[in-house]
């Protein structure tokens, strides 16, 4: 059932003050890539299939199952969609260390798919000296490599990274697209990624969405998609 | 011990309880209608606000008056509770308990609505898409994050309910051993030619107990603001 | 001269809280009559003896019992020869409306038993006039050991007879004025008179009035029959 | 009108009057210590606390009978603010306004320091590189961002002023047309025989009042809440 | 004065739980960058100069102004520093529009020094469309955007810029480092800039100082620096 249908399909409509989004595609890709200048409307996608905004109009489907659909009244809540979802500004709990806001995702899933390797994530991502921490006390590149671990470990069906490598540096960047990597081919969960870096998109997509205003302005390989 | 009475100590330690338990048992009720009323959008929701303010708007031996006539013997919600629980209010601690929390109750509300108002709902979106259904949510993130108004809330209640008199009074009486809380046993004394040196020793008691009781509150707080803070 | 200054003046009552009904009627009529305006404070006697004290801007007192007089004229804020007693009341032993209690005031009489595991509603027996005197009552007729722990004290007569009425006690004691204005209770028996000092509401002109001859004035109106029907209306007895 | 007597709409008004006044009057001043309290480290500060807070503990007649004494006529603090602005307290509208607002300051307090507290702090940082002193800080970031809990808390004081009734009544009295709210107008008809409906009434009133004091509140509330959302 | 001294000079000692900040830099170039892995200090020294923490010992000098100085007792408090700060996660005023937020430091340093020129920098940034906006209705790289306007139009002496470019399209970076580059020279700012993006580093630094852990592990030219 899963081969018939797109990995990800996603049709989301909705209009807020000035600015429409409007985005329909789909993907079969391992790692999909949304790209596109600032403000085109990435973090609104990733927003409508994780479930955090409801489109106008739209319908999200990913491995088969439908998360969202306007037209049939079906919109499984966020809870229940098991998506990891990296944001663009961390969002990390500042109550808890760095550790218990791993464990956050963690626990609310176990026993539902397989789980990441965690010690593999914590030592790439370089946060193990920190789980004792809060997260008022992180730099803002740790803050967002926590968040990176934190949606990891929730054994996600799908991943939605919003820029999960800016305000790295180019060492660890690496490491991380090696373990991306390894979530992709090795674990076989899908990814769509947000991204402004052409390199990432390059190395790690084998389909990009390119974004404007809203809109789909051009799909396919990296190579057709980025050649200008 | 100090000077007091045993009929004073009793009413020290029967406000205490009165205080205590009246703060407990609303800080649940409190916590749930404050999330009522700062989350959902109903019709009436002002009407709800309205009368929940009123043990504040309200003179308190209106209040009292009025606890008399549903919480009574014969009060429609009074009789009824007897008859599922076996509690009875009038003329037993009870009913001051009762009193006291209803008059400190919209002090409480507010403090912990407010709190809610102010947290940052993304981390509660945050929570939910790591599987946390709404229930969990509220517990691990809502909850926490509401704490130094929940403590604010608290804290409020327990000190009104110490100085809690109008509603009490009129509702339950002032039977010492039973219903004679500080505040009344101040009034009795206030009321007799000459009585003022006693009045102000039992007003020191209270002090004293609310003083205890916001030192508490200050160091739970300062706790609580160093774990949730969202600087440094 | 004087005549005219009194025309145009205003008088300010300090008065027990339950003579209200009967005082605003005997204030209105004498508005009327006189011209003079009146302005009454009414509260506990407790709380205004202590504003005289404190300076009030008060020119008449009236108390709802001798104790609170008596501190304000230890003071020396009463003017000197205008203190005397104004009214009286009784003091009724009270149920509610349905009830099928039957009781005869008298030495011993069973009221403890009467009582079985309820209360007594009392205005509070340390603080409130008519406490004191329902206490003093008990003591005298032997009853009040017994019933002691059954004593609910409330802070006023009308909080005493809103718990009667409202049947959460049984019994109560209150002042006869009261208790014939409630339709919720019915009166069981009075006290006889000897068994409680005399109930009284003395009144005086206080020192710091600027206006002592407005005052007297107004004091010889509520001697006169007309202002007396006021108060014998809401069942006080005018003392001579 | 509506069957009010003159007298009945003087206490209304006044009410009203005493209300207004006694927030907006004790309003900086509580911006001013909640500000204190919530910023500033110094000794005493537990103690200052519990002073703050008193007016909630003790039962209001002991809090009116020390207003008598402090701010009387013949009051040591009453006298010298005579002198220094020819304001009395004592018998006037005044007293009672300042009466009121004790009663509701701590809850105003509390509920400002609240908001002052959950501030992210790190805006007032970000205000002052761009060259805003503590003033402007204060003005342009603090107060605009605490601005709900400054809301709740001139509600919770506006409220309880309404309500104010033991601590008035033995400080200012309850003269007609000067010193007699609602409250105390309702406290004169329970006095008497029959005067339960007109008591209701009055009651009635007040509830109005809250409840038009609430909205007003609430759609304020709704407009700060969009306007300074930190989430969408 | 000012030449005999260099532009910035900053020496920051600070303990910190388990993080120990030993920085000691001098600059005399238009434009210096912080470079080094995430956690290593940058922001923290940053926040030295502008005055949001002290320094157990230190002392920082911009263009002969003594700001800090914890020997002879010096701390000018920071809205005097005439700093202009973007910070890291942009921290704009939620209770301003973008407009409100972009005057604020303008009107504090309303005649103080030379101002930049408002139109061109609102123009680079593309943020026009957006001055009627309230920032919890910004895209994360709008709200980025608007930090760096608000912080080039307080009339700054001195630019610390924390990852300004970070989170936007290569369109849009291209365009504000010419502004930054215009900055630097017509208007004579110097700037302290901190970025993990070695392009951006030779295009715009004439010094690059190498953090690592807290400390300064290598200063010099961009060559230099960055090499290996
Ligand atoms: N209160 C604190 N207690 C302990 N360590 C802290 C505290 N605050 C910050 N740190 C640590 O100080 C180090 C430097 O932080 P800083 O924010 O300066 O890093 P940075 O170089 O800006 O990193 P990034 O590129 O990720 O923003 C980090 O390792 C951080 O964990
Ligand atoms: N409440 C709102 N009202 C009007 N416009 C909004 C609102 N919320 C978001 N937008 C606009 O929607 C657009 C898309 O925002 P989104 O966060 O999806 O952008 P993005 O592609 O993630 O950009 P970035 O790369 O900067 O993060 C932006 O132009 C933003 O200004
Ligand atoms: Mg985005
Ligand atoms: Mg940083």
């Amino acid at each position: 059932m899963t081969s018939m249908v797109p990995a990800v399909s996603v049709s989301a409509f909705q209009k807020r003050n000035g600015f429409t989004l409007d985005i329909i595609f789909e993907s079969d890709c391992p790692l999909t890539a949304l790209f596109g200048p600032s403000g085109s409307g990435k973090t609104s996608t990733l927003n409508m299939i994780a479930g955090v905004h409801r489109p106008d109009k739209g319908r999200v489907v990913i491995a088969g199952h439908v998360l969202t659909d306007t037209q049939a009244g079906i919109f499984v809540p966020r809870h229940r969609r098991r998506v990891g979802l990296v944001f663009q500004d961390a969002q990390l709990f500042p109550h808890f260390t760095v550790g218990q806001n791993i464990k956050f995702g963690q626990w609310f899933r176990r026993g539902e798919g397989s789980t990441l390797p965690e010690d593999a994530i914590i030592a790439v991502l370089g946060i193990g000296h920190l789980l004792k921490r809060r997260p008022a006390t992180l730099s803002g590149g740790e803050k967002h490599r926590v968040a990176i671990a934190r949606a990891l470990l929730s054994s996600p069906r799908i991943l939605l990274m919003d820029e999960p490598l800016t305000g790295l540096d180019d060492a660890r960047r690496m490491e991380i697209m090696t373990l991306i990597e390894r979530v992709r081919d090795e674990f076989k969960v899908p990814i769509v990624f947000v991204t402004h870096n052409t390199d990432e998109v390059r190395r790690l997509a084998s389909r990009v969405i390119k974004i404007a205003d809203g809109r789909v302005v051009a799909a396919g390989t990296p190579a057709e998609v980025l050649s200008p | 011990m100090f000077g007091f009475s045993p009929d004073e100590w009793t009413a020290i330690l029967l406000s205490l309880r009165v205080a205590t338990v009246g703060t407990l048992v609303g800080l649940p009720i409190a916590l749930f209608l404050a999330y009522v009323l700062a989350r959902w959008r109903f019709p009436g929701k002002v009407i709800l606000d309205g009368i929940l303010h009123l043990p504040l708007v309200l003179p308190p031996v209106v209040t009292g008056y009025f606890l008399l006539l549903t919480f009574g013997r014969q009060g429609p919600i009074g009789k009824e509770i007897y008859d599922l629980f076996g509690i009875t209010f009038s003329f037993r601690w009870t009913g001051a308990a009762l009193a006291c929390g209803v008059m400190g109750f919209p002090l409480m509300l507010r403090a912990i609505r407010l709190s809610f108002e102010t947290i940052d709902r993304r981390l509660e979106t945050a929570a939910s898409t790591l599987g946390a259904n709404a229930w969990w949510t509220f517990t691990l993130v809502t909850l926490p994050l509401a704490l130094p108004g929940i403590l604010v809330g608290a804290i409020l209640c327990f000190a009104k309910a110490l100085g809690e008199f109008g509603a009490t009074i009129t509702f339950v009486s002032n039977i010492p051993g039973e219903t004679q809380t500080i505040p009344s046993a101040i009034y009795t004394y206030t009321q007799v030619p000459g009585g003022d040196y006693q009045a102000l020793r039992l007003a020191g008691v209270s002090i004293f107990i609310a003083m205890v009781a916001l030192i508490v509150s200050e160091v739970l707080n300062r706790r609580i603001q160093q774990r949730i803070a969202i600087f440094e | 001269a004087q005549a005219q200054k009194t025309d145009t003046s205003t008088i300010t009552i300090f008065a027990a809280a339950s003579l209200r009904n009967a005082l605003d009627d005997a204030a209105k009529a004498y508005e009327k009559s006189s011209g003079n305006k009146i302005v009454i404070s009414y509260a506990a006697s407790s709380a205004l003896a202590k504003q005289i004290e404190q300076g009030a801007p008060a020119d008449i007192f009236i108390s709802a019992d001798l104790d609170w007089m008596d501190y304000v004229e230890q003071k020396s804020l009463v003017k000197n020869d205008t203190r005397f007693n104004l009214l009286g009341n009784r003091l009724v032993l009270i149920a509610p409306k349905d009830s099928s209690v039957s009781l005869k005031i008298a030495n011993d009489f069973p009221l403890a038993a009467a009582l079985g595991d309820n209360h007594i509603a009392m205005a509070n027996i340390k603080a409130v006039p008519a406490g004191k005197y329902g206490h003093a009552a008990l003591e005298k007729l032997g009853v009040w050991k017994e019933v002691e722990p059954k004593v609910a004290q409330a802070a006023n007569v009308r909080a005493a007879l809103a718990l009667v009425a409202q049947g959460e006690a049984p019994l109560g004691i209150v002042y006869e004025t009261d208790a014939a204005a409630e339709p919720k209770v019915k009166i069981v028996d009075a006290f006889p008179e000897d068994t409680h000092p005399p109930i009284i509401y003395p009144i005086a002109i206080l020192a710091a009035t600027k206006n002592a001859d407005a005052d007297k004035a107004f004091i010889d109106y509520l001697k006169t029959p007309e202002a007396q029907a006021f108060f014998t209306k809401q069942g006080f007895t005018v003392l001579k």
